[in-house]
């Protein structure tokens, strides 16, 4: 046990599953020198080019080699350097890997894992920021995995390449520098589950990624005030554990939902309205989601910050479901 | 390579067994006892049949909408064929995926697509696991002449390349990408031209000559089985039938061209050959057409009387584990 | 003004578009002949190669004559068959379609429009299915437009062509054949602009696409059990006619949400979201939804059948809403 | 073709000038005074410069993530490149691009682009725009070899072959795709030999010789001016620096390599030419670069001291129409 950040985590990860399966393997663009990120660190020196397979810029093939080696016994870690990059790949991820399985009449297993690098970091701008975990939540077929710190990283990922169907692993990049303690062993924290990353009575906060930081932090500022927030963290984004997430409201009577990705048609839009059909006889107040506006990602550092939910929108959209 | 004549009469009889099951689907469909798409593989049997008798049993392939031709010749149970195109529990796909998907993983068929060139990542990543585990495994990608311009081909060939992976490219070229010629959309005639691009031999060969594509096919597969990579074989071939079903409504295919092509019909050309070679009379030749007939209306039967998929099954097989669907 | 159909109102106008403005072109896969669904029928005996450009099975390049030629003055109609090939394109749509002209401060006018065809229909199966508007609706940069019947899709159809945004046609494979009294002139429905399709007291039930007539079908029921329910239809599905769905739910107090999408994470989730929300005093039941279950769609018709949500499912929900 | 002194001249300026630009844009990066990847042309000048001197102002340019180059040859002012690298409202991009998105319409720079081999599709549509309308325009699409590797490349180039489309491709190779030698990754080690799979010429250039890249350019734009189709068109280059600014921390390129490339810098060999030819001494260069390097210190200072944009920009330029963004 010892601390460490998630990119470290990842790659700890990756190697400790490379290690326990030979039929582990991880391919992507520059995965050689240890990803753009870090998160493949030490792995080619270990394991070489047959395993820390280096490809071309063919996302498409990429993605490819990950179906097809599934689909006859291997399980591979597919890596998209970032999220924005899925555009380019979307056919094999979405009318091939999601749905094979079902449209074979479940002939196939298909235990792949999809890691990418999402969410805004130091003026990416608009092609190199996108968080688009909505539109994998909204195929049957996919599980969809977002972790928040480096505990929870290490944990599920471990859990994801052991899954038998194919994962979207995404990473946060502002998520990827923070640190929490790591156990040094392999262990799993299942997918499916939410965690109550803090407990409280007066609201519920639901938030993805980078937001479960930033909600930790509304709630311990609004714990200063007399208010005491429950913050859960789903992890798993698909399927979602609704149940305590209505487990929660019904004893708070009041939620809002946070995610950095654009707040029109996001997967908090599922949250709420979740909440308020399941929980609608005990909610106080509607149900408040904080997300990015409805823009693509501006370059500029001082457009990027007013883009960006944070703290502050959390804070805000808390006021607005608890009485002064 | 000398083939026994069993082999040559069996290359016969499978190409047989295709255009007997396709034209049989095709009447399904019109009579509207099957449902969705079936898009024949009539008159580009020679190409099937001649790719897969050259693979071992264990070999991989996958495949196109048009994929009815390449379950059969890799073994493909007619019964269990129909049935999928019935809907039927029993299909190969359990009545879920129908003729676009239809695949038998236990014969190595990895699977139609729906998608045009979405086949080539996914052989690709099947001849990768071949490598991977050096099992001696080939896989051959078979795709159309459209699917090669589709941005999933291009990238599926390099990297294969690159990595030197078991597997052959074989382009079943029939001129058409649905009602389009060739021409219009295809900057080369000759796909095989595009190998260049990818460092690998490209080949030229007659898709209605069964022995062209069997000697052509062997060598790639030998090529690729001894870890030499891939090669890209092109089968010049023709449909007989429209894009999908066999009306030539929206098809206004040159008749000449028609005439020409229908005269080398795969089957019939082999046939004579057969003939000539003595290894197969006219008589024995209909007595096998005969039989495969009713194999395919014994299959229809099965497959017509077969049961539906229960209501429970629409949310079966979306996960591995149960339970996951919502 | 006469009985049309869907695909050719579509059809007519493509022609009349074409006919005003010679910047308009139309490029496709088999658009020569008409187009798989004969949306494109008679363009090009009228208009020829040049306008009329069947492309090669390439859609990204597909996709990006029609970006690259708007950015300097055209005004392309792209046509991707169906709508699940728009995994193959996504990069061009969602990465440059969308954000182009916010990337580059403004610089281009991009007035595309991308025309697919969606939805299940006699037993196409999971490859062939599909109705994404979701994953569309997400992304800043478009408009999504969804008509339910024939008189909305020429004059949609036509707004679109004239708007300076790309914009993303959907048509619902199921609606193409359905007829409506079409004028013969040109005309526009603007975009943005929802349309009270029925009008009632007691349920709002908000519909897109094939289930507006679902929707009409299932109030023409509750009427003979003396329900009145009023029946909208957005049609632009972004940006959204908030207004116009919530002074509904304002005055019926019950709402019902119907696609024919995947449910998780539909747009149906945003509506159901912002109606809880907006109108969260006015609820006297929580909204509910009805859209596919959370699976690839299957190809036998047993299955597709019960796959498919319908008039029953809308009925089934309206009466969770309304008590007995 | 004779080129006027003063183009040639002309020609060592605009190198400079990207040389110059690209040193300052690093030093900026490490220095933390701008944001955002900066991805450096240095070593690549004689490209971007003797391909786009070839072009009249009307033609049109598609860009990469390494653009600023190919801005300049095309006749970007570096006040409002630094601007923008600046996010500042007078930047090309009104601060909202940077330096991966760098653009100017009435330029004919229609992008860099974020996304590899992006550009190639949008570089169709461009030059289709211009047979459409037959406004006799050209459309140079630059693109690297690790952009070869893209489903979009090949989609594009094939298009483009079948429409006759007015468009040149220009590959850059400079042997790497980020941290990926070409070797790793690419099945050809000669871009040029992918136009055989599209039936266009090939044709590979020296691309650290300005003249010759400046001749093959030419040569190819007339081509497509006068209606005969695209051309591909090899660069052999080589970046001096690192994927992503100048550091060399994840590169392991091999000392010699780059030696040998370094010596064969563009800009070093253009002056050594127009220095013999006798069209500019060595003291005449020396101010011209000394010009630039103020001009660039200028422009810098302009960029640094320009506006930031307003809150309220966050939420223009979504849509045409103001008002539209929720
Ligand atoms: C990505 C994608 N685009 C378009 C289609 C529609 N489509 C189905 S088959 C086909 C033609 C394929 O032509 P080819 O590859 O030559 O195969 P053939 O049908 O001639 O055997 C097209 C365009 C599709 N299924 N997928
Ligand atoms: C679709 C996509 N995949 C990956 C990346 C990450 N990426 C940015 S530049 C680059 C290398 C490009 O190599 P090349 O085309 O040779 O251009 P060069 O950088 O050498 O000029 C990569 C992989 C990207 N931007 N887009
Ligand atoms: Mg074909
Ligand atoms: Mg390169």
């Amino acid at each position: 046990m010892s601390e460490k950040n998630m990119t470290v985590a990842v790659a700890e990860a990756l190697d400790q599953e490379m290690d326990r399966d030979p039929d582990v393997f991880v391919a992507g663009e520059d995965v050689r020198v240890g990803g753009p990120f870090g998160t493949d660190a030490g792995l080619h020196q270990k394991y070489g080019d047959k395993r820390v397979v280096n490809t071309a810029i063919s996302e498409l093939a990429l993605t490819g080699i990950g179906v097809g080696a599934a689909a006859v016994g291997l399980r591979p870690v597919i890596e998209i350097m970032i999220m924005d990059f899925v555009c380019v790949a979307m056919d094999q991820i979405v009318n091939q890997m999601a749905k094979m399985k079902y449209m074979l009449g479940g002939q196939p297993t298909l235990p792949i894992v999809l890691t990418t690098h999402a969410g805004i970091d130091s003026s990416s701008a608009a092609q190199h920021s996108g968080t688009l975990e909505a539109w994998f939540c909204h195929v049957p077929g996919l599980k969809v995995v977002m972790p928040s710190n480096a505990y929870d990283a290490k944990g599920l990922l471990i859990a994801s390449i052991r899954d038998d169907n194919p994962v979207i692993f995404i990473s946060n990049k502002r998520c990827l520098q923070t640190s929490t303690e790591v156990p040094d062993v392999p262990y799993e924290v299942p997918l499916g589950v939410a965690d109550v990353k803090r407990e409280g009575d007066d609201v519920t906060i639901v938030a993805t990624g980078r937001m479960v930081i930033d909600a930790l932090e509304a709630a311990e500022q609004l714990a200063a005030e007399g208010v005491s927030a429950e913050v859960i963290d789903p992890r798993t984004l698909s399927p979602l554990d609704t149940d305590t997430i209505i487990r929660s409201v019904q004893k708070t009577n009041r939620a809002v939902v946070a995610q950095e990705a654009v707040q029109f048609c996001g997967l908090g839009a599922e949250i709420a309205a979740t909440i308020s059909d399941q929980a609608f006889d005990f909610l106080d107040a509607p149900v408040k989601r904080v997300g990015a506006p409805f823009t693509p990602v501006p370059f500029a550092p001082v457009l990027e910050d007013i883009y960006l939910p944070d703290t502050k929108a959390i804070l805000a959209a808390v006021r607005e479901v608890i009485p002064a | 390579m000398e083939l026994a004549n069993e082999q040559l009469v069996h290359m016969f009889e499978q190409m047989t067994r295709i255009r007997e099951f396709d034209e049989r689907a095709a009447r399904l469909m019109e009579q509207a006892r099957i449902h969705g798409s079936v898009h024949l593989y009539c008159g580009e049997e020679a190409v099937g049949v001649g790719v897969c008798e050259a693979l071992q049993p264990d070999d991989y392939i996958t495949s196109t909408h048009r994929g009815h031709g390449h379950l059969i010749a890799k073994g493909g149970d007619p019964k269990r064929m129909f049935a999928e195109l019935f809907a039927k529990s029993n299909g190969y796909n359990g009545g879920k995926g129908g003729s676009m998907h239809i695949a038998a993983l236990d014969l190595g068929m990895i699977g139609a697509n729906g998608i045009v060139a979405a086949g080539a990542p996914i052989a690709l990543g099947v001849s990768f696991a071949s490598a991977y585990r050096e099992d001696g495994r080939v896989t051959v990608c078979f795709f159309g002449d459209g699917a090669t311009n589709e941005g999933a081909f291009h990238e599926a060939v390099n990297m294969a390349s690159v990595l030197k992976a078991p597997i052959v490219f074989v382009c079943e070229n029939n001129l058409y990408g649905e009602w389009s010629p060739i021409a219009g959309t295809t900057s080369v005639s000759d796909i095989a031209d595009r190998a260049t691009g990818y460092g690998i031999p490209g080949v030229i060969v007659d898709g209605m000559d069964i022995m062209a594509v069997h000697e052509a096919a062997s060598e790639a597969i030998a090529r690729a089985r001894r870890g030499e990579g891939p090669t890209l074989l092109e089968c010049k071939t023709y449909r007989f039938y429209d894009h999908v079903g066999r009306d030539f409504g929206m098809l206004d295919r040159d008749e000449e061209e028609v005439a020409s092509w229908r005269a080398r019909d795969p089957i019939l050309l082999w046939r004579k050959e057969l003939a000539e070679r003595g290894v197969l009379s006219a008589a024995e030749a209909d007595a096998i057409t005969g039989r495969i007939g009713q194999e395919m209306e014994d299959a229809i039967e099965f497959a017509a009387g077969s049961p539906d998929p229960v209501p429970e099954d629409l949310y079966r097989d979306v996960y591995t584990e149960t339970g996951a669907a919502r």
